[in-house]
């Protein structure tokens, strides 16, 4: 019973590391270029929840001063958040230039045949 | 929770799917869930910009992308195995690592005792800035916003200089796949 | 005025120079303002480091706000020095960098290609100088992602496979160190990396802390290229054009160990890695691998800039090495290869960056007899050459020399043994471009081929002064490398 | 296209509010959620979704690319620039204080002046990717 309540308790950490996991499976998995990426971003995602979760605090409120209430959520850990999203966006703007170059210098985006291309010559 | 269980249904899905066309829809619609997660967790303007780039910005250079290239993924050669070993050795580290966290929605966690109460209770009188999220970003730590702003500016100067002009095609094996 | 805000325009004056060079549309202009950002970089480095020698760590609070609540930048004499080798780099690669860039980028892109440089040279030195950990993780994105722009421009297609690959394995490794970061922010509730090492006090053995070491230690190896995630750097280097290659073969995995030094000593503290957990065995074992794998690898190579680049996997490996001695002696050699390594990486690519720009190619055949139609390069190779394989009188020797002694300190005689071995692989990889270079027929690529113009040639001598300079006057070096070691050896305990 | 006109129609309708939202975002930022950052993404998403329903074109008629290009650093150099202006005003980098008569006032002009800074370089730099990606398509 006790372990059934640590399990509960740590939903929110079960599914962010099944998030990163599948994340980063794609990533190493896949060959496909744009499928990487999207993994890419599911991993960054999940760390996004990361930092959030702890930073909640039941019963609080978003961390917008007003007289009304009194407890808020960490704002700490958005405001790191913000910066991450945003630095995950200008990753993956990158890595799509990347990709379009690559499809047009080599006639493919799936990492397998472009080595497979290469070994040819 | 239930949003929980959503996110990682739509995961799946995304692992699953060889269509990228539709690998990128789901994206989309993982990034709203976890923007809805977000605000469930009090994070409004995080939530804000996870809907505005997740599933629009990102969204709209995936499927430029996917324009600009082709929409099929074809089944990886080789095994499994390494890659599978990778994530399931990071995801025994994390569940090593977060099971000493304290539980979920607790006050009284070091995270929330240290610096964050500062930002809460003196925020309006160093700023005058109510939501504190915008005065931690743009005072307290706004250096780490200009290196934000720099990573911005990186990103478009770097697109800028691979994608502008006319396009130089070096001599390769052009396959253009027929797209649906 | 100037003197109290050192700190923080060591890193604005790049990011200002980027806003400048990307209004700027002619290449030339933008050069100059890469110039001089460029030239004033080490003399803000050289007054930190004299304020640090002076008046011991510096600490900026950015935006008036007293850590830990805002961000902190903090200086001692362990990053002075770095940032020191770092704004030397660049400003001697400026000067080089005009004449190569005109060859290798296209004129209308110049402008914008200078400003990513000085991004990648604003998040290099954000990352040296920044005591925040958050902080830290922003300038390693600006810089990443301005290393891989700089790699992708290569000339060659498989430069963009290379920026690919790197970028893929890049924001892994950065997305852990991030994870990393969280763990740690979650168990002290502060970025401040002095303050997150007060408040570890005590709880330095839980599991969430520990596995934020496994965290960054991964994350931050993949970017310093350590032994097993190193694949992305032998492409990286091999199709970059010229001029990013040198930069950031002699910088960007220098600052990488600087910031694994730095999680390990100042944060962690070196008993709990050294005496607690097997984190000495792990790098000993994967430096090792390094030094033979990658040197062994290298000798195979055809390109000499894959070449060299191999040789670098296997160089990092030395300065790992010196971590995992673990001894002053030891930590002494490996931040003085640290320094080392950077200077004659540098020579020896800017030196092949000049081959490439008379003759379009750096492929060993090509090369063959190339030492008799530009003598003065490459006595200039030879000699950098000579400092990687460790001979007396250069620096490669310095360092390897301290490395030995740490490893006898520490009773390892077989390791002392070993490190000699390792260095006679790169004797054979090196010995092999010189008998190509000098001994061979002249190669038809090689016939039209004449000394680099000065603007390339000087900074390449200057490096290589520099590497015999070191190799026999070790006071500087070796002095203040012994200080930063001392230094972190002492904020342990 | 048979819907055509109805999305331009509806274009034209809703273009404004975008704009108008932007600009809510942007500088109720200080009160509710948002900043210069949502609405750079929001402004940018503007010219993205004109420029779906127009053509590119015309998107570049109003928006030149040139104008764009010149975004993106300036919001940089804005930000960079009250960094500096704080030196110049005798205190620590992006110490925001000295901007008015009193400290609080201060950071809340600095607040305002580098979230523009922000709005500008997102913006811009959101448009200018997206220009590259699609100028690439043809």
């Amino acid at each position: 019973m006790d372990l059934l309540q640590t399990i509960v308790s740590h939903y929110n950490h079960w599914i962010i590391i099944f998030l990163m996991v599948s994340g980063l499976y794609i990533v190493v998995a896949r060959g496909n270029m744009i499928k990487k990426l999207v993994g890419l971003g599911l991993f960054q995602t999940s760390v996004y929840l990361l930092y959030l979760s702890p930073g909640k605090i039941l019963g609080g409120t978003p961390p917008i001063l007003s007289p009304q209430f009194t407890v808020y959520s960490n704002p700490l850990p958005h405001v790191l958040i913000l910066t991450a999203i945003v630095v995950g966006v200008a990753t993956l703007a990158l890595g799509l230039a990347l990709v379009v170059r690559i499809n047009e210098a080599f006639g493919t985006i799936e990492e397998d045949e472009i080595f497979a291309g290469e070994e040819d010559k | 929770m239930v949003l929980l269980t959503l996110l990682a249904a739509v995961t799946i899905g995304i692992i699953r799917i060889r269509n990228l066309f539709g690998v990128v829809v789901l994206g989309g619609i993982y990034s709203f869930l976890m923007a809805s997660v977000m605000i469930v967790l009090d994070a409004v303007d995080v939530a804000m910009t996870e809907a505005s780039v997740g599933a629009g910005i990102s969204m709209v250079l995936m499927l430029g992308t996917l324009y600009l290239t082709k929409t099929e993924e074809t089944v990886p050669a080789h095994t499994p195995l390494l890659p599978l070993f990778v994530a399931v050795a990071t995801g025994a580290a994390l569940v090593f690592g977060t099971f000493a966290l304290p539980p979920f929605g607790v006050a009284d966690t070091p995270m929330n005792l240290h610096v964050a109460p500062y930002y809460l209770g003196n925020s309006i009188q160093d700023t005058l800035v109510p939501n504190v999220v915008t005065s931690v970003l743009s005072s307290y730590r706004g250096f780490d916003t200009l290196g934000e702003t720099a990573v911005i500016f990186t990103a478009g100067i770097a697109v800028m200089l691979l994608l502008k002009g006319k396009r130089d095609v070096k001599p390769g094996p052009k396959r253009r796949s027929v797209r649906r | 005025m100037i003197a109290a805000n050192l700190p923080a325009l060591q890193v604005v004056l790049p990011l200002l120079g980027a806003v400048l060079c990307a209004f700027l549309r002619r290449g030339v202009y933008a050069w100059g303002v890469a110039l001089i950002v460029s030239l004033a970089m080490p003399l803000i480095a050289i007054g930190l480091l004299i304020q640090v020698l002076d008046s011991g760590t510096i600490s900026y609070a950015m935006g008036g706000w007293k850590p830990p609540i805002g961000i902190e930048y903090r200086v001692d004499v362990f990053n002075a020095f770095l940032l020191l080798l770092v704004s030397v780099i660049a400003a001697v690669i400026m000067p080089y960098a005009k004449r190569s860039v005109e060859k290798e980028i296209p004129s209308d892109r110049q402008a914008w290609f200078y400003a990513i440089y000085l991004l990648c040279l604003c998040g290099l030195l954000g990352m040296a100088i920044t005591g925040d950990a958050f902080n830290i993780f922003v300038f390693m994105e600006v810089s990443s992602l301005a290393a891989y722009t700089l790699i992708a421009l290569g000339r060659d297609r498989r430069a963009l496979l290379a920026a690919y690959q790197y970028l893929i394995m890049g924001t892994i490794g950065a997305t852990f160190y991030v994870i990393g970061v969280g763990l740690l922010y979650s168990m002290t509730g502060t970025l401040n990396l002095a303050d997150i090492a007060s408040r570890l006090a005590g709880i330095e053995n839980s599991r969430a802390v520990l596995a934020a070491l496994a965290f960054l230690t991964v994350g931050i190896s993949l970017k310093l290229a350590l032994f097993p995630l190193h694949v992305w750097l032998p492409n990286a280097y091999a199709y970059a054009p010229s001029m990013a290659t040198v930069f950031l073969a002699a910088t960007a995995t220098k600052v990488a160990v600087y910031l694994l030094l730095r999680y390990f000593y100042t944060v962690f503290g070196a008993s709990i890695i050294f005496q607690d957990l097997p984190v000495s065995n792990i790098f000993l074992i994967l430096s090792l691998a390094a030094m033979f794998g990658a040197s062994i690898v290298a000798v195979f190579q055809d390109d000499v800039k894959r070449m060299l680049a191999y040789s670098s996997v296997g160089q990092i490996g030395y300065i790992t090495l010196g971590i995992a001695i673990a001894n002053l002696t030891g930590l002494t050699g490996g931040i003085v290869h640290l320094f080392n390594h950077a200077l004659m990486k540098a020579a020896l690519f800017m030196a092949i960056g000049a081959v490439f720009y008379r003759i379009g190619s750096v492929k060993l055949d090509d090369l063959a007899g190339i030492g008799k139609r530009m003598p003065i390069t490459m006595a200039a190779f030879v000699i950098a050459g000579f400092s990687i394989i460790g001979v007396p009188g250069t620096v490669g020797f310095v360092s390897k020399w301290y490395l030995v002694l740490g490893a006898f300190e520490q009773g390892w005689w077989w390791l002392a043994f070993l490190i000699v071995a390792s260095s006679l692989i790169s004797v054979v990889y090196i010995g092999r471009i010189v008998e190509v270079v000098w001994f061979r027929p002249v190669s038809a690529a090689a016939k039209r081929a004449e000394e680099p113009p000065l603007s390339m040639l000087l900074p390449t001598l200057l490096l290589v002064a520099a590497t015999v300079y070191f190799g026999i006057d070790t006071s500087a070096t070796a002095g203040i490398a012994g200080r930063a070691a001392e230094w972190l050896m002492v904020g342990v305990k | 296209m048979k819907f055509d006109v109805i999305f331009r129609v509806a274009a034209k309708i809703l273009i404004p509010y975008m704009l108008v939202f932007a600009l809510y975002v942007q500088f109720h930022g200080d009160f509710g959620p948002g900043g210069g950052f949502q609405a750079g993404v929001i402004a940018a998403a503007m010219v993205i979704f004109y420029a779906i329903i127009f053509g590119l074109k015309a998107a570049q008629k109003i928006f030149p690319p040139r104008i764009i290009e010149l975004m993106v650093p300036s919001g940089v150099g804005i930000f960079a620039g009250a960094g500096v202006l704080s030196l110049l005003l005798g205190e620590n980098y992006l110490n925001y204080s000295p901007f008015a008569q009193d400290p609080a006032h201060g950071q809340e002009y600095g607040i305002i002046l580098i979230e523009i800074g922000v709005l500008v370089t997102v913006s811009g730099t959101m448009v200018a990717i997206f220009y590259s990606f699609i100028g690439r398509g043809r």
